[in-house]
């Protein structure tokens, strides 16, 4: 669902980035846009992609995955789930809903004050923004609350921690980001929000207020929220290059140390969005050594990817492919943020394209990429076939060359001192590099042309990509140990652990695929409605907000508090799956199991053959 | 022994209540950790009034000691204080099955809302003398920090309210058990934030 | 400047690109699936990389005046030297990274010579390399940064045997109002300098929060309401330079920008003095009315201002303490409504109406 | 057993609402009497504060070192560190900022 929802939302917001860098290919005295209209294409296109396509993707790849690799049914609370996933949706409904009716905020996705405050911004644009922003946020924090406790409590019998797969790591590093970062922003919006409704001096300009703290609140949350995403996204890199280099991942310990470090220090680092606010020396200073630090555990990541593909076998599938482009791409990112974490260089180019190119050169082969190696990776397991490889390697170099096209100009155009945000410019020197940017913009666009293309296919010859064995890569973690798609229960029984890749060992023990000793019932939670309500109501209640229907404001409040009393005032409702089902889908399984490894070892052809290569 | 082990934070149930107290271990860790994601919120907007309680932020508006009383301050603490302990009484009731459990509960309630009734009487007082949100960036932070309290005291007064209806209606099942776990981590929570409230804003403000 | 000559040069650009792709496109799609491929992914993975590189090799010509890769200043080359010396250090973590890995992808691909050790998990020696390599680098580098944020702080007084030209700078929608208090002239979009005498500009804006920068002379410092801000400068050579806002804020952002002058002693002075001598003289009701929405050229057309050259102008004379007056109006006990902020699109100055139309 | 549990456990509550209300008198003494300097109560509110936050914890919400509670006491301390960066963080940054911006 909430990939879905990102698909949906993604297009729009890929939509909006080709029409943004045909302006500025065009632009030089001027364009085919005018700059209000500019202004809310970079407004949505940024608040889109961070809060309703990358975290959504994020969210709802640890949903599907993370209970499988740690041996569970499901996450610890179903309905609270349903609950957060609504609220996002709220905050995308709204979004969709300002396309039509009225103005988004021309503020950009950071909404700065004054600029945002009534006094500039009369309109109900930056309304939009908040309640968008603030109901999703409040949904995320759930979220992190529901998968922090899933991988403290719902581990299989015997995972301890240094046994949990590097994503389940990621996940829950980034469930605590979730968790700790989100309230600042909640706070600022609402603070913004009272000063736009009701008269306060948060953030105005006069009578006290302090415009300062808006960014001090936003970047307490907003740098946080970048590693969020990154993490699971280094988390899906780990899996995908330890599988496909047929090894044990190198320095677990490490990588495991790195994650944490990166969470926490994360949190120490804000102040570098805006060292040119004028703060003392010392401030900068120590925040911009704190900023480096950040390289540390980061390159010790990579490193340990690189010794893990050391004496491996590379098989180099398209989840693979993604993992090198991030690799290569990611490193010179990074190399530019170790550039603007130094004050005086931030100076020169802070607010400028080099600082936008330096966060797509983060985001898109970072969190994008790894999302796409994700989605590519675990596909088969949720679906039960793979996706079509042809038409996904196109999307993967696609990708990684677009995106080299887009942005490495905008690196130079930044230094050669064009600013961010800008809708036209009267620099003849940097049309060149625009023209090249938006030729970009067309790859990237082809790319995502061959992502569809590549479902569609998939599903159409979704026969022939079947994945019968439940295990089409070789995989390494529990979530391949069970058929694809699995079963409701998840587990017909829950697993042993007794190793980090548990699955493999069982594997190279003769230990796989066995039927269990005993079945027992499973009790699963039954469906209830209570997300759909959340969300009408939800929706409701942003847009009475932002369009100050005060009555319907109130009623909605009202009907969630209701809401809330009535679950409370119901049972916990629950069905039970009796054993002999459970034993009769898992013997289903394993004969087909055992049938599909016959086969393909008698054909030879190029399908993935796990038992005989972990063997080997 | 290991049935009374404790599993989570808060009081435990113990061997009484045998399912509800294996049950709570995800929910009350669950709770707990919302509540420290809540703890942050707080801390932001505590922080953001600290960074207003200065002149500039006072806009030359009215100042601590021309709205706050120390009196008043000390009395809401007090029931406070007081309603905290009730509700450690109610969950020793609770934890022993005992028949006072209601009675506890009733008693915090009514503490809850004199709490909340002396805190309304203050804010309509500030309101009389002026000391409205719109005045200063100083009186917009505590127009947000101290109903903040008061909206999770209220929203607490409400759950107590909503308990002593279940427990009446359901007895002491597995799930109204867990639910008056969680419901004390709530309250005691809720005082742990109001001595940053009465320390930060009535004791820093007046001393 | 013209559109046409740029355009001219698109084909070459076009042309490179699209050949690449079309190249690019017809080799993907003799790819095939999983495995035994591995040699043509990475030589592809280094071909993709290595074209962009060659792109940047063919940089046209820098744009001279706005940019910190050609400084004009002690605090800009400062910068600069800064920018190349952290790519470089930076680059002994990050080279390797991309050095290897094309041949740890082609020696240890399937089917590949490399050797396959399947459990090797852990290695001392190694680990230690890869966590103290890049302790050492970042503590290289955190001494660097330390020292360049202190010199650098845009607060500190440039030493000098000339003393500091002091200028005002408000920051306006969508303008800049440049106020030279020892000489009493003001200026709108542009400003001249002396070469080789430190300036201090005092900053603060009657609008949104906004930053100002000059890049070919220093970075940028954000200008905000009620507040003041610093940023110490000096040029060291002749030159017309670009500065401008780069703090988004509403249509007319794009073209918030200023012409800055650096000229000799002789030059600076016939500027003030022209100024003084051509100028019309702001009163509070001017001020008022240069404060609305609006470009320097919005106003062009505004006769009070006489102006006899396009886009800048200046002023004889300005409101005494005008800065300090902007900056406190937003202190004081008030509310200062929408009608009364100079950004807003209800802004209703009175009296400014008048001032335009007396004029007439 | 059970019945002396529970007084133990009743004499915890009293023992804790004791000391809290300790901890509560002493500042709102020392901030009635008005005889103390500024900077001497502001440590005293700081300090007795603290204390009484740390009893609330051990005697209300049964937070202790005890092995079964590490996990809690983890999250407790880490949520605590997390607040003094974010916090103090935003004070000392909003300070900073401020003081640089008054000529
Ligand atoms: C995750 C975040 C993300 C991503 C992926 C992108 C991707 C892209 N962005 Fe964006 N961008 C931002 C976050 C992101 N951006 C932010 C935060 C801002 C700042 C806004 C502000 O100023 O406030 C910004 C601003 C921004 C600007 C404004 C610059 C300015 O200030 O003037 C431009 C202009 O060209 C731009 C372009 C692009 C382009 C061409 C892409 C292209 O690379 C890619 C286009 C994206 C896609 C094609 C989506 C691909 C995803 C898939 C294909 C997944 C498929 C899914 C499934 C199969 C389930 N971006
Ligand atoms: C996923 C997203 C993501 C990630 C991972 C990062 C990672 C980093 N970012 Fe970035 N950043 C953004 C997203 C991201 N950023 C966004 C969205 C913005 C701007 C938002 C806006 O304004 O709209 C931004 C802005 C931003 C700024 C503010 C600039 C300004 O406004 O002036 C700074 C400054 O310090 C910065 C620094 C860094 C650093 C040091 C890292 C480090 O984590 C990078 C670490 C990685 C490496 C260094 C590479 C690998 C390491 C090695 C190979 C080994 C060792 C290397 C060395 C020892 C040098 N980023
Ligand atoms: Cu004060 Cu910026
Ligand atoms: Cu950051």
């Amino acid at each position: 669902m909430y990939i879905a929802l990102a698909f949906v939302m993604m297009a729009r917001a890929i939509a909006e980035a080709a029409v943004m860098r045909l302006q500025q290919a065009l632009a030089l005295d001027g364009g085919f846009l005018s700059e209000a209209h500019y202004a809310e294409l970079f407004s949505t296109h940024g608040t889109i992609m961070i809060f309703f396509v990358a975290m959504p993707f994020v969210t709802g790849l640890i949903n599907i995955v993370v209970p499988l690799q740690i041996g569970a049914r499901d996450v610890s609370f179903p309905l609270l789930n349903s609950i957060s996933l609504a609220l996002t949706a709220v905050g995308a409904a709204l979004m969709m809903v300002s396309l039509v009716i009225g103005d988004f905020s021309t503020g950009g996705w950071t909404g700065y004050p004054p600029y945002t405050g009534i006094v500039f911004s009369p309109g109900e644009g930056p309304d939009y923004w908040i309640w968008a922003i603030t109901l999703s946020s409040v949904g995320t924090t759930l979220t992190g609350i529901n998968f922090a406790v899933t991988i403290y409590k719902e581990r299989a019998p015997g995972m301890s921690f240094m046994r949990m797969p590097m994503f389940t790591w990621t996940a829950l590093c980034s469930a605590i980001l979730m968790i700790f970062a989100l309230p600042p922003i909640t706070a600022a919006c609402v603070m913004l929000a009272l000063d736009r409704y009701l008269d306060f001096h948060f953030f105005t300009s006069d009578l006290g207020g302090n415009m300062m703290n808006f960014a001090n609140l936003f970047w307490l949350f907003g740098h946080p929220e970048v590693y969020l995403l990154i993490l699971p996204a280094f988390g899906v890199f780990s899996e995908v290059i330890a599988t496909f280099s047929g090894k044990r991942l190198y320095g677990y310990a490490s990588l495991v140390a790195a994650t944490m470090c990166i969470a926490v220090l994360s949190f120490t680092v804000w102040v570098h969005h805006f060292f040119t606010m004028g703060g003392s020396p010392y401030l900068n200073a120590v925040f911009g050594a704190a900023t480096m630090t950040i390289a540390i555990p980061t390159g010790v990541k990579i490193y340990d990817w690189m010794a893990t593909m050391y004496r491996g076998r590379i098989r180099l599938t398209v989840p693979m492919v993604y993992a090198l482009g991030f690799m290569m791409l990611f490193v010179i990112g990074g190399l530019t943020g170790i550039q603007l974490a130094n004050p005086t260089i931030s100076y020169q180019v802070h607010n400028t394209l080099f600082l936008v190119a330096h966060f797509h050169n983060m985001l898109v082969p970072g969190v994008l990429f790894g999302m796409l190696a994700g989605y590519t990776y675990w596909f088969p397991k949720v679906f039960g076939f793979r996706l079509e490889d042809r038409w996904g390697y196109v999307a993967a170099y696609g990708w990684i060359l677009g995106f080299m096209l887009v942005f490495f100009p905008l690196y130079v155009v930044g230094l050669l001192g064009m600013t961010r945000r800008t809708y036209d410019y009267t620099t003849a020197a940097f049309q060149p590099w625009m023209i090249v940017s938006a030729v970009g913009a067309g790859v990237v666009l082809f790319a995502f042309a061959a992502l569809v293309i590549q479902l569609v296919r998939s599903i159409q010859g979704r026969s022939a990509l079947a994945d019968t064995t439940g295990d089409p890569w070789d995989g390494r973690s529990l979530e391949w140990s069970i058929p694809s798609p699995p079963p409701a229960w998840n587990f017909a029984v829950l697993p042993e652990v007794k190793d980090r890749d548990d699955f493999t060992r069982q594997k190279e023990g003769g230990a796989a695929w066995n039927p269990a000793a005993q079945y027992d019932d499973v009790e699963l939670p039954r469906n209830r409605a209570v997300g759909v309500i959340v969300f009408l109501t939800g929706t409701l209640l942003g847009f009475a907000l932002v369009w100050h229907v005060w009555w319907m404001a109130a009623a909605m409040l009202a009907m969630i508090v209701a809401l809330v009393i009535w679950i409370g005032f119901q049972g916990i409702s629950t069905e039970t799956v009796s054993a002999a089902r459970v034993y009769s889908v898992d013997c289903d399984f394993l004969a087909r199991k055992r049938a599909a490894l016959g086969k393909s070892a008698a054909s030879g052809v190029n399908t993935v053959d796990p038992v005989g290569r972990a063997r080997a | 022994m290991t049935q009374d082990a404790p599993r989570h934070p808060g009081l435990n149930l113990g061997r009484h209540h045998p399912e509800a107290h294996a049950e709570n271990e995800k929910l009350m860790f669950g709770f707990w950790v919302f509540l420290m994601s809540d703890l942050i919120l707080f801390g932001i907007v505590f922080a953001t009034y600290a960074s207003l309680t200065n002149p500039m932020g006072q806009a030359g508006g009215p100042t601590p000691r021309d709205v706050f009383s120390l009196t008043s301050a000390a009395m809401q603490t007090a029931i406070l204080l007081l309603s905290s302990f009730t509700f450690g009484l109610a969950s020793l009731a609770l934890k022993y099955r005992q028949p006072s459990l209601r009675a506890w509960l009733a008693v915090t309630l009514l503490l809850g809302l004199a709490f909340l009734g002396l805190e309304l009487r203050d804010l309509v007082q500030m309101v009389a003398d002026g000391a409205v949100p719109q005045r200063s960036g100083w009186l917009s932070a505590f127009w947000v920090l101290v109903p903040l309290h008061g909206l999770h005291v209220a929203a607490g007064c409400l759950w107590l309210a909503v308990m002593l209806v279940q427990v009446t209606l359901f007895g002491l099942t597995t799930q109204v058990s867990t639910r008056l776990a969680r419901l004390s981590l709530f309250w005691h929570f809720l005082d742990v934030v109001w001595i940053g409230v009465f320390s930060v804003v009535y004791l820093g403000g007046l001393a | 400047m013209s559109r046409t000559t740029t355009i001219g040069n698109m084909t070459g650009f076009d042309g490179m690109v699209f050949g690449a792709r079309r190249a690019f496109l017809h080799w993907s799609s003799q790819l095939r699936p999983i495995g035994g491929a591995g040699a043509r992914h990475a030589a592809g993975l280094a071909t993709a990389t290595l074209a962009s590189a060659l792109l940047f090799g063919a940089c046209p010509a820098l744009a001279q005046d706005l940019t910190f890769l050609d400084p004009a200043g002690p605090i800009a080359r400062s910068e600069l030297d800064h920018f190349w010396r952290i790519a470089l250090i930076s680059s002994v973590a990050v080279l390797p990274v991309l050095l290897l890995l094309p041949l740890i992808v082609w020696r240890y691909r399937a089917g590949g010579k490399g050797a396959f050790r399947p459990n090797w998990d852990y290695s001392r020696q190694l680990e230690i390399t890869m966590w103290g390599v890049p302790i050492v680098i970042v503590a290289i580098l955190s001494v660097q940064l330390v020292r360049n944020t202190l010199e650098l702080d845009p607060y500190r007084p440039l030493a000098s045997d000339v003393p500091p030209l002091q200028v005002d700078v408000v920051a306006l929608n969508w303008k800049w109002l440049f106020l030279l208090p020892e000489y009493g002239i003001a200026s709108v979009d542009s400003l001249t300098i002396p070469v080789d005498r430190p300036v201090e500009f005092r900053l603060t804006s009657d609008s949104t929060m906004q930053s100002f920068m000059v890049p070919a002379l220093a970075g940028q410092i954000y200008v905000m309401p009620g507040m003041e801000t610093r940023q110490n400068l000096l040029a060291d050579r002749q030159g017309l330079f670009v500065g401008r806002n780069t703090q988004f804020n509403g249509p007319g952002f794009a073209g918030q920008s200023f012409a800055l002058q650096v000229t000799d002693t002789a030059g600076f002075e016939g500027w003030v003095s022209r100024l003084r001598q051509d100028g019309p003289v702001m009163d509070e009701a001017a001020y008022a009315l240069l404060a609305t929405p609006g470009t320097a050229k919005d106003l062009s057309g505004m006769r009070w201002l006489a102006l006899d050259s396009g886009g800048a102008f200046g002023f004889a004379a300005y409101p005494d303490g005008l800065f300090d007056r902007v900056r406190q109006r937003y202190m004081t006990q008030l509310p200062v409504g929408p009608a009364e902020q100079p950004g807003s699109p209800n802004y209703a100055p009175e009296g400014a109406r008048q001032k335009d139309s007396q004029h007439d | 057993m059970t019945l002396e549990t529970g007084r133990k456990e009743l004499r915890l509550y009293v023992i804790g609402f004791a000391l809290a209300a300790t901890l509560t008198a002493v500042p709102f003494a020392v901030v009635a009497s008005g005889t103390v300097p500024r900077d001497v109560s502001g440590w005293v509110i700081a300090l007795c504060a603290l204390l009484q936050a740390m009893v609330h914890f051990r005697y209300f919400l049964h937070i202790d070192f005890s092995r079964q509670k590490r996990e809690d006491l983890q999250l407790v301390l880490f949520s605590v560190l997390l607040l003094a960066i974010m916090a103090g963080g935003t004070i000392w940054v909003l300070a900073n900022l401020s003081a640089r911006m008054m000529p």
